[in-house]
């Protein structure tokens, strides 16, 4: 069963997989995917994440559970933060445990596909020439069929 | 119902939820949007151009056809940019 | 260029990343995949690993720079460890950063896979019966022919 | 020519190392494998098995019909089980 958090403040990734190992040794693989705040040209000032309360939450939670249902897990816990961020900060947290090193892969690779295109987040770019949302990726979309 | 709105959506309704009573003649969201968009041009401008925005109901993603009733959160927002 | 180590002390993941990232924000994926010491049967006491010095460090190397040609990556990490290990030890570390995630996704992948049939490591296990060198498994040798 | 060895070839041949002079008549590995494994069995039971071994010539992977010299350094070990 992953563990889903929405939250504000930051996470440490070596105390998330501590805390989903919890002693056990049953997996080989941990994978983590850590996405972060990115500035290319250097304009960017700050970008802040809308959500929306309780569908964020339930869309993860079904994400995972797809997941869970495709690979052989031992663990699988996803962490997306909302609110203002500075380029370089941590944004989202996927990790996934297996005995398997693909599958660890694979879920996690399946998660962050899905969780781009189907969490209800959306980020809002300040620069010094002022403030915009940012536009969906056809590659995103594009991503998931992949998985059909 | 409710409706809420996201992103450049709230926005442009200017507002991020409002309780509306569902007209009798509306059965789908596709009815739903046509409904909002008649009202005024505000709505018009967050809505009118349905390639552009996607629908929740209840708090799952849904396409336009899907059925709405008075009791149904509905959530109005663009394609999503988390992650 | 990648950064690569063979050790036999611990690793913290968090302050691997930290190091590796620099203060640079133009990534936006970080990948990480770690091998712990498996224990499925709860047999098993410890597991010694055995290396080639000198040879290890440069397959690795070799295994890292094929990464770096292949995928647009900013940041690439290496860690192995040697010697005696318990089930639930850290025992590899490969992190890649890229712009695209699934450019860090598909890179840390390869590298698990070539150093999995090239870095020239032995495991020898310690069970209650004794002890014993770990075979090499088909399946990881097949992994390298995505990648042709 | 400097031989190497490791995990149970180590163990079979009962050393991690030893120096030798290249025989005169030895161009490739596999002629290298072939004279050890004439030498006595301890060699045959360590290195008899080629499907078994793999082989490393100055720290890179090489197949059998490497040459090899005088000035190598010539490693023997089991299919690697790393990461």
């Amino acid at each position: 069963m992953a563990q889903i958090s929405v939250q504000a403040g930051d996470f440490n990734i070596s105390d998330e997989i501590d805390a989903l190992k919890g002693g056990r040794t049953d997996m080989g693989a941990i994978v983590t995917f850590t996405g972060t705040v990115r500035d290319v040209t250097g304009e960017l000032n700050a970008m802040t994440l809308e959500h929306y309360p309780g569908m964020t939450e339930a869309e993860l939670a079904r994400v995972a559970e797809e997941a869970e249902a495709r690979w052989p897990l031992v663990g699988c816990r996803v962490i997306h933060r909302y609110g203002r961020l500075e380029p370089g900060d941590n944004i989202v947290l996927v990790i996934t445990m297996s005995a398997h090193r693909h599958a660890a892969f694979d879920a996690a690779n399946f998660l962050m596909d899905f969780l781009k295109s189907r969490a209800p987040f959306w980020k809002n770019e300040e620069t010094g020439a002022g403030s915009g949302w940012v536009d969906a990726r056809e590659s995103d979309h594009a991503a998931l069929k992949r998985w059909d | 119902m409710q409706l809420v709105y996201f992103a450049w959506v709230r926005e442009r309704v200017g507002k991020s939820e409002e309780t509306m009573q569902l007209p009798g003649d509306v059965e789908t969201v596709a009815d739903l949007i046509a409904h909002l968009v008649s009202i005024n041009e505000i709505y018009g401008a967050a809505l009118g151009d349905t390639d552009k925005i996607r629908i929740a109901v209840n708090q799952e993603h849904v396409s336009t056809d899907h059925p709405v009733t008075d009791a149904d959160e509905i959530a109005f927002f663009p394609p999503v940019t988390g992650g």
